[in-house]
């Protein structure tokens, strides 16, 4: 089975090409069909891999096709890499893919049927390249796909291309990733410096011989590739940005598969990083402050899509921290659940968008649940299940992180608590504001409201159950002996980089069932509070001061970044073309010319006319020749 | 006494050239430059050649000079209109002058020749009968070919002279 | 044995150059065009013949020699090994698709742009084929003269100077080479020209250090690096387009060739000796190119300085002296090539239907002509090396070798990395996305014709960029041999 | 004699035809100074041809030697001659022209 | 010898030509006759076949490299009368007299490229220079001919002062005037040698206008009639290089070393003077005149190494070099308007003579393909062969940069720019010979050898 590899980024691809190619020429129909049903193929595919991966006695196989690359010593073939993490990965992906196509074929329904073809083209690309991503046997292959979703990001930001707003925002997400991608390849030129190989086996098996200084420059600098595509400290402003592009998308790159590219190159390498415990540390400690930098921006945020991009910002964040200290599962567990709810999230708020004419102020809306209750339901699940509530997804996954922190050291755990919290709040807050007290809208907007149709809502409702349900495949052994069935399935590809199970015993099963309820209580207690302070909600003009307007300007950090680094680098530019350029450089040359022209015309004046100067100067030189004559050998 | 009269030519030489060159009246010059070449036919003399003193008289002192008497006389010059170079450039001349001079003499005043004598009146290669034995026989062709020059500045002359 | 191989290199010069005066003598516009073409798809075509003949072992000995020069040492040898082919089908490909993509553009005296075209092709196949100095510096010359005159004659109002300083500078530097060539022919045993002997020759590492910045300059400048190459954005903006391309498609791979071919190997001691000096030179220019390119509000103008940056990549790899970089870099001259030729048909189109370069004057033109932006995003990322595309092959292959070389000139150089999405993005931004104005108003779709020009281009991107390894089979030997002829010494 | 007084003398009245070239404004004047120029030349050529004669004759009663010379003197004049007419044309032209023989007139064509 | 006598007889020829003929163009026919002759006959003379049996005494010998020389100068003067010989009617009236003084003149060039004596140095010196200096005045009432006349005269006979001195010297010091009997006694530079050594090189330098003694050259070509210009600054300065190189090889070349530090002064400073003095002019004719400095400076490098290479480059030098100015003057003298703008369109209106002017101005700076490029290239080799003072060479390659500034000004004039007919009426057959000239320095540019392999005889 695992030979047909192929066929899982084949199909993506056919689909991108018959739906790009024929754009004009398909009908909306075919086009629908054409692109959920390549993904659907994939899943399907996927599936079967995935239950093949699963059999017991399966040996993870690399699949080559044929050299990408081979000149010299260096040797890069086209290869997949199909084992229980790609398995896992391809299912998320072609599952959570195959639902957003599905409801992006009526979240789209307004567009032309050229546009509506290139959206389809796009995703389907998108889907490819992020195949590649996971199924890449080595890290030039993962860069293909990590680049490829970074352009596909910057093609469906950019969607609605007469927007100049939406242009920056996709320029924005391009620059930022390629920022972290120069990172990546550098790291990966490292590899082949010191390694002579980006194959993961060659790597991995060549890792504990390199200096400590090498892996952690590596590990860093793919960290930097990983701050990039997964948006965090400091190259993160460009995902709020990203909501730009339709919602789907936002669901499908944005949350659910492109951004936790950098938590499967980080578990991916985990060999690598478990041998570099600084850039573990640093890791840890970036994705911490993400979660909770983010987590409080959140807070203050009026547009529905912007507090989720925040909260997809601070998960990441607690999937960096997962990575960091070590709990490369928790991580991954993390991300599939998060994939489900934020994937539902996404959708959901692009249901209420959808219903509400592309109105995204949450301050404008309130008391939805009656005219969406579908939309309502499922959110509510979600939210339940982001805020860490069991025995929702969230709250497995989530548990399992912060308790490997707390093994780390409390402070990690302190904070990841905190964040835990503040996620609560604003999600309480999100929903509430939304479907809660009373419509606060215009008339026009209200006598529109709408349940969506079939196609959006049954990728909710499956979302849903996944989001509920996602979480059973990890039950923590403190509530479950030998239930934590994620962990056996990928234990082989931690294998070397698990230290057996001696951390997980360090905590006491009480003390680990006391904090984990703690928590929810304190967790339950927040979502009550932020209920019943939103529910209520009034519209008021007054413009927030001190502390919560920094937070709703985002801790002014594009701001910053404007004033410390483009604005610079525009003025040293402009310094560059207007003085260096033309003053120094072009000067020098033109100066040349001009140099000869001056001597020319002073050269010309000796040219007197008069025979009697003109003997004079012979003269002259006839005495000097004569002095030269009779003085140089001397 | 061929001593005192070496003295006495090459004071009259080097005082009529620079008569020449400062005589304001430039018939003056031509008078004082036919001295110089008496003078110098009277080296020539002393250096046993006096085919060339004779040509020298004939052709310089005679037919040049005359020549440039007449076309001075032509043109009617004397020293009222004789143009005067401002003082500045009359002594860049001269130092120029000068320092060639000056530069000549410290190059050559060390020759290995320079104590060979030429005194005696040995040897008859200046008389005509010798120059003439070799001018018709190892210097024909120099000879010839200075007619050609002679046919260029006949041409020359009739080109220039000729009224269009 | 002289096999039907060995006449293709000599073929490969002459039907231009047959070609070029041919269409001087034609006098009727839509004739000449119709020849111009013909021709050079007939080059194309002995080209794509020539392709199937398997390079010898012996790389030197691959070389057909015609009596010329005896007396001189000289004779008129070529040699068409694996970085004669990339070049040459580069330059076999570039001119029918140029040909092609300014068919509409309508020229004052076309006999005389025309054959001044095809002259150039054949000065540039002559550069890429000659394995004797003389005959190289010939062609090198011979490449530049047409090329003056097209830049001066047809293009924009200060052509004449730009054209002009390009022409001075780029022949002040060929007289520095013509120096540097005859002092080795000084100094070869037999006093000859021929690449063999001037391989053979021993020079001193005194010698050597001069003669490489003689060499050297003389390439930079024609490449050109930085800080050399303020001829460059002046002679681009001001050409008619058609020139632009064979400028900078084909004619700044002259310097990056020689390199290769004429310096290198030559003065092995020198080259590494200041490897750093030249390296670092063309990190800067890159970092100083790609910044001049964010704040370039003239199309051309943008494209130039980003090629500036391009070639300085180029320049640094091949000085890293490493195997991958440099087949990086040949895999990377036919890329550069192709991609940039793209760039230009597109701004040619631009500027035929709106009469302007300026982007801030532009916007829109997506909404109105779809199919020239996904062509003109497709080539713009490919420049960007966008993996997948051609460009992406080559410039890993030379970013891995610079860090090899060096981890922080990899580091610095590799910002460009970013810089260059910076203003390849907002070109495309502000050029095709956004609103339309009054000029892109009346933005018509592209026709048919280019459309196929310019899907041969995205092809040969996704060809050479999916899989490169013809290419690389293509070149392997060459470097081989001049890699080791320094490793050797 | 010694020889070198007559290459004194023939260095100083050159000098003095290239002074009288150098201050002298009128092309006639300058003319003639050429022409002093030329007699030194002759002074000396005169001089070394005694000089070589002599010395010809000290080691071969009937030599000729030093003839040379005397003839490259004889040559000298009769090119001085040919040169004087054409020299004095151009000038008589050129007075006829400008009514003037001042050289410093001569300066439309410069720089 | 045959070149020798011919020509003086031919002169004559022509002298009486003007007596018995009215007609204007007939001088013209009879001198290209004579010119054709003159070809065979030193074609003859090379191939082993004197017709004169004369005794020179020595004092001239016919070498390859003479022959060779006479064969192109007279080729480059056939090509001048061809193009240029009908203009001289808008001279003076005395069309018959100035060929008669080319002659003349070419007969000083035949005696200037085979002298072995000095004397016959200084005869035929004279001989090439005072034709010369009546043809530059044979614009009589033009006060430019009558100044540029006075001028050259004047430097002309001023600097055959200093030659004088300077054989005068090496008399004394050697007793001979042979050029042979000189080298053979000359071992080592006495006060003597030095002295005349040193004024023979100004003197040939001011002969072949090499800076600093290069100031009559502008003055002079400007003002004289352009059709003698043409042939005053190709043929004559050729064989005035021959002569220098000649008399420095023969008479001083045992002590090369000694005076190659002067002979590099006076080549840097003629490059670098000639060329940038020539960028700023506006009269093409003027510019050609320091372009002819300009390129006199690359012709010294072939004086300044002083061997077989230089000699084989001087003669191809001379060959690019005349043709190429004779056919740019060939043109020149056609225009009304001497400036830089008066050229400006004529590609437009004379498509063919543009372009054969465009060839004969990238031979005059040297690019491939045409023979100038060669001429430099044996330049450049000898001077490097040379093995001394590396930059000169670097100084010949910057001026000759320079160089493409001036010469392409006429170019882009040509081409570049608009401008008004400048209503040239040329024949056909004018276009024809300008054609032939052109291919002949194309040919050149390809098979320098063609030429070159005369020598090796």
């Amino acid at each position: 089975m695992s030979k047909l590899i192929y066929l899982v980024p084949l199909f993506p691809l056919i689909g991108f090409l018959v739906n790009g190619l024929g754009r004009k020429a398909l009908s909306r129909s075919i086009v629908s069909i054409v692109g959920v049903g390549s993904v659907l193929a994939s899943f399907v595919v996927s599936l079967l891999i995935f239950l093949e991966v699963k059999s017991p006695g399966f040996t993870p196989q690399v699949i080559t096709f044929f050299d990408f690359i081979k000149t010299g010593k260096l040797q890069i073939p086209f290869a997949f890499q199909v084992d229980q993490l790609s398995s896992l990965f391809l299912l998320i992906i072609t599952g959570v893919g195959t639902l957003i196509h599905l409801y992006s074929t009526a979240y789209m329904d307004e567009e032309t049927a050229p546009d509506f073809a290139r959206y389809f083209a796009y995703l389907n690309l998108f889907i490819f390249s992020m195949l590649l991503l996971v199924l890449g046997a080595n890290y030039v292959i993962m860069f293909i796909g990590w680049e490829g979703v970074g352009l596909c990001s910057y093609l469906l930001i950019g969607f609605w291309f007469k927007n100049d707003a939406y242009n920056d925002a996709a320029k924005k997400a391009f620059v930022m990733n390629r920022i972290g991608d120069l990172g990546f390849l550098l790291a990966v030129f490292w590899m082949i410096a010191r390694f002579g190989s980006t194959n993961f086996a060659d790597v991995f098996a060549q890792a504990p011989g390199a200096s400590a200084a090498v892996l952690t420059g590596i590990t860093l600098l793919l960290f930097v590739g990983a701050t990039g595509k997964s948006a965090q400290i400091p190259l993160f402003t460009w995902l709020p940005d990203a909501m730009a592009g339709p919602t789907p998308v936002s669901a499908l790159i944005h949350a659910a598969t492109m951004v936790t590219a950098g938590i499967y190159m980080i578990a991916r390498s985990n060999v690598l990083y478990n041998l570099a415990p600084i850039t573990q540390n640093i890791v840890a400690v970036i994705g911490l402050a993400t979660a909770l930098f983010a987590a409080t921006i959140a807070l203050k945020q009026n547009d529905i899509k912007k507090v989720l991009a925040y909260s997809t910002v601070s998960q990441l964040g607690y999937m960096f921290l997962g990575l960091g200290v070590g709990a490369y599962t928790g991580a991954i567990f993390h991300v599939m659940t998060h994939a489900f709810f934020k994937a539902l999230l996404f959708l959901g708020a692009g249901s209420v968008i959808h219903a509400m004419h592309h109105e995204q102020d949450i301050r404008n809306m309130g008391g939805l649940k009656k005219y969406m209750p579908v939309t309502h339901i499922t959110f509510l699940l979600a939210c339940l299940a982001i805020a860490g509530i069991p025995p929702f997804s969230g709250f497995f996954s989530k548990d399992e992180i912060l308790t490997a922190a707390l093994l780390k050291s409390p402070v990690y755990y302190v904070f990841g608590v905190i964040g835990a919290l503040m996620t609560a709040f604003y999600m309480f807050r999100l929903y509430a504001l939304t479907f809660q007290g009373k419509f606060r809208g215009t008339h026009e907007q209200e006598h529109h409201l709408h349940e969506s149709p079939k196609a959006m809502t049954i990728p909710l409702i499956v979302l849903a159950i996944l989001s509920v349900a996602g979480g059973l495949i990890g039950i923590p052994e403190v509530l479950m002996k030998d239930a934590h069935r994620l962990q056996s399935f990928l234990a082989p590809v931690f294998a070397e980089s698990q230290p057996g199970g001696e951390t997980v015993s360090h905590l006491s099963h009480s003390t680990e069932l006391i904090l984990m309820f703690g928590v929810v209580a304190i967790i339950l207690i927040v979502i009550v509070l932020a209920w019943r302070k939103f529910s209520n909600y009034t519209k008021t003009t007054e413009t927030s001061t001190g502390f919560s307007s920094i937070l709703e300007n985002k801790w002014y950090v594009d701001e910053v970044y404007d004033a410390i680094i483009s604005k610079p680098l525009r003025s040293f530019s402009k310094f560059l073309n207007n003085v260096v350029e033309r003053l120094a450089i072009d000067g020098l040359v033109n100066g040349v010319g001009k140099a000869v022209q001056y001597g020319s015309r002073q050269l010309r004046l000796i040219q007197s006319g008069q025979v009697g100067s003109y003997i004079l100067i012979m003269v002259v030189a006839t005495v000097l020749f004569f002095i030269i004559q009779l003085f140089w050998k001397s | 006494m061929a001593e005192i009269l070496f003295w006495l030519l090459t004071a009259l030489t080097l005082m009529g050239a620079l008569m020449v060159v400062f005589s304001k009246n430039p018939v003056h010059s031509v008078l004082w430059l036919i001295l110089v070449f008496f003078a110098i036919s009277g080296h020539y003399i002393m250096m046993n050649a006096q085919f060339l003193a004779i040509v020298n008289l004939i052709v310089y002192a005679g037919a040049i000079m005359v020549l440039f008497l007449f076309v001075i006389m032509l043109m009617n010059m004397n020293s009222d209109t004789e143009p005067q170079k401002n003082k500045w450039l009359k002594m860049a001349g001269a130092i120029a002058g000068g320092s060639l001079l000056l530069v000549l003499v410290a190059a050559l005043k060390d020759t290995d020749i320079k104590t060979r004598s030429l005194s005696g009146a040995e040897g008859n290669i200046g008389l005509v009968q010798e120059l003439g034995k070799v001018l018709f026989t190892d210097y024909v062709l120099p000879f010839e070919i200075s007619s050609v020059l002679f046919l260029s500045a006949m041409v020359g002359a009739v080109v220039i002279g000729k009224k269009n | 044995m002289l096999s039907a191989f060995d006449n293709f290199p000599a073929l490969l010069i002459w039907l231009p150059l047959i070609g070029g005066v041919i269409a001087f003598l034609l006098k009727n516009e839509g004739s000449v065009k119709t020849w111009a073409l013909f021709s050079s798809i007939m080059t194309l075509i002995v080209m794509g013949v020539s392709l199937m003949y398997t390079e010898p072992k012996d790389y030197l000995l691959n070389q057909v020699s015609y009596i010329w020069l005896k007396d001189l040492g000289s004779s008129f040898g070529l040699m068409l090994d694996g970085m004669s082919r990339i070049l040459c089908l580069l330059t076999a490909i570039s001119f029918p698709l140029i040909f092609a993509a300014t068919w509409n553009t309508h020229y004052k005296t076309p006999n005389a742009f025309y054959g001044l075209m095809l002259l150039t092709q054949c000065g540039l196949m002559g550069v890429f084929l000659a394995t004797d100095a003389l005959v190289f510096y010939f062609f090198w010359e011979l490449a530049l003269i047409p090329v003056y005159f097209l830049a001066s004659r047809w293009g924009g109002e200060k052509r004449i100077q730009a054209a002009f300083k390009f022409f001075i500078y780029t022949f002040a530097g060929s007289l520095l080479l013509l120096i540097g060539i005859l002092y080795i022919y000084l100094k070869t045993p037999n006093q000859s020209f021929s690449l063999v002997s001037f391989y053979n020759t021993t020079l001193t590492i005194q010698e050597q250090g001069w003669l490489f910045w003689l060499f050297f300059i003389a390439f930079a400048i024609k490449m050109p690096v930085f800080p050399f190459h303020t001829w460059q954005p002046d002679a681009y903006e001001q050409s008619t387009s058609a020139v632009t391309m064979v400028l900078s498609g084909i004619m700044v791979k002259m310097g990056v060739f020689a390199l290769i071919r004429w310096l290198i190997p030559l003065f092995p001691d020198a080259v590494k000796s200041y490897d750093n000096i030249v390296i670092g030179l063309a990190v800067v220019g890159m970092i100083y190119a790609s910044c001049i390119a964010m704040v370039q509000d003239d199309l051309k103008r943008l494209v130039a300085y980003s090629s500036i940056a391009h070639i300085g990549l180029m320049c640094a790899a091949v000085f890293t002296l490493d195997h991958e970089a440099m087949q990086g870099v040949m895999v990377q001259m036919f890329s550069h090539g192709i991609n940039i030729i793209g760039l230009w048909i597109v701004v040619e189109l631009i500027e035929q239907q709106t009469g302007v370069r300026k982007i801030s004057e532009l916007g829109g033109v997506a909404q109105k002509a779809p199919i020239l932006a996904i062509m003109l995003v497709i080539i713009a990322l490919a420049n960007v090396a966008l993996p997948l595309t051609n460009a992406f092959v080559g410039e890993f292959l030379m970013f891995s070798g610079l860090f090899r070389f060096n981890i922080w000139y990899a580091a610095v150089a590799g910002l460009s990395i970013i810089l260059s999405a910076v203003y390849t993005l907002n070109m495309i931004k502000n050029v095709f996305y956004g609103n339309t104005n009054t000029l892109t108003e009346t933005f018509r779709e592209i026709t048919v014709n280019q459309r196929v020009i310019l899907a041969v281009i995205v092809v040969l991107v996704f060809m050479v960029g999916v899989y490169p390894g013809p290419m690389f089979q293509l070149v392997e030997q060459t470097t081989d041999v001049i890699l080791k002829r320094i490793s050797a010494k | 004699m010694p020889v070198n007084y007559y290459i004194f003398l023939s260095v100083a009245l050159f000098c003095i035809g290239i002074a009288g070239v150098l201050t002298r404004r009128n092309a006639i004047v300058i003319f003639m100074c050429i022409e002093l120029m030329l007699n030194a030349v002759n002074i000396l050529l005169v001089a070394f041809s005694k000089m070589h004669h002599l010395a010809g004759l000290a080691a071969d009663a009937g030599s000729r030697a030093g003839s040379e010379g005397q003839m490259f003197v004889f040559f000298i004049m009769v090119v001085a001659a040919a040169e004087v007419t054409v020299g004095l044309a151009i000038i008589v032209m050129m007075y006829r022209n400008i009514h003037s023989v001042d050289i410093n007139f001569l300066n439309r064509l410069k720089h | 010898m045959n070149a020798i006598i011919l020509s003086a007889i031919w002169g004559v020829v022509m002298m009486y030509t003007g007596v018995v003929t009215k007609k204007k163009s007939t001088p013209k026919v009879v001198a290209i006759l004579g010119i054709l002759l003159l070809i065979t006959a030193n074609w003859l003379e090379y191939a082993g076949l004197p017709f004169f049996n004369v005794h020179t005494g020595g004092m001239l010998a016919f070498t390859s490299f003479g022959l060779v020389f006479n064969l192109v100068a007279f080729t480059a003067t056939l090509f001048y009368f061809l193009l240029s010989g009908s203009d001289m009617e808008d001279v003076g009236d005395n069309v018959a007299d100035y060929f008669a003084l080319i002659f003349f003149v070419l007969c000083g060039v035949s005696i200037a490229t085979s002298f072995a004596s000095l004397l016959m140095l200084f005869l035929g010196i004279e001989i090439m220079t005072i034709p010369l200096y009546i043809l530059a005045a044979s614009d009589k009432r033009n006060l430019k001919s009558n100044e540029a006349a006075l001028k050259y005269f004047l430097m002309g006979t001023f600097s055959t002062g200093l030659m004088l001195m300077g054989i005068a010297f090496l008399y004394g010091a050697s007793g001979t005037f042979y050029t042979e009997g000189l080298n053979l006694g000359f071992g080592s530079l006495t006060p003597m040698v030095m002295a005349g050594m040193v004024l023979l090189m100004i003197s040939m330098a001011f002969k072949v206008s090499a800076a600093p003694f290069h100031f009559w050259t502008p003055d002079v070509y400007d003002g004289t009639p352009t059709v003698f210009t043409s042939f005053m600054a190709t043929i004559v300065k050729a064989a005035a290089f021959i002569a220098f190189l000649r008399l420095f090889e023969n008479a001083f070349g045992k002590m090369h070393s000694e005076w190659q530090l002067l002979i590099a002064i006076i080549t840097a400073l003629t490059l670098i003077i000639g060329n940038l003095t020539a960028v700023f002019q506006q009269s093409v004719k003027r510019m050609l005149a320091y372009s002819s400095i300009a390129q006199a400076g690359f012709m010294l490098l072939a004086v300044f190494a002083l061997n077989n290479t230089g000699k084989q480059g001087l003669i191809l030098y001379a060959a690019a070099y005349s043709l190429a100015t004779i056919g740019v003057f060939a043109v020149l003298i056609k225009m009304k308007d001497y400036t830089f703008e008066g050229f400006n369109g004529l590609a437009k209106y004379q498509p063919l003579l543009a372009a054969l002017l465009t060839i004969f101005l990238l031979s005059l700076a040297g690019i491939p393909l045409t023979a100038g490029f060669f001429a430099k290239y044996y330049m450049l080799v000898a001077a490097l062969k040379n093995g001394q003072m590396f930059w000169l060479v670097i100084v010949g390659i910057l001026s000759a940069a320079v160089s493409i500034y001036y010469y392409f000004r006429v170019i882009q004039a040509m081409y570049f720019k608009e401008g008004k007919d400048p209503e040239i009426h040329v024949s056909e057959g004018f276009k024809t010979i300008l054609l032939v000239a052109a291919l002949i320095i194309i040919i050149l540019g390809i098979h320098p050898d063609w030429l070159l392999n005369l020598l090796n005889n």
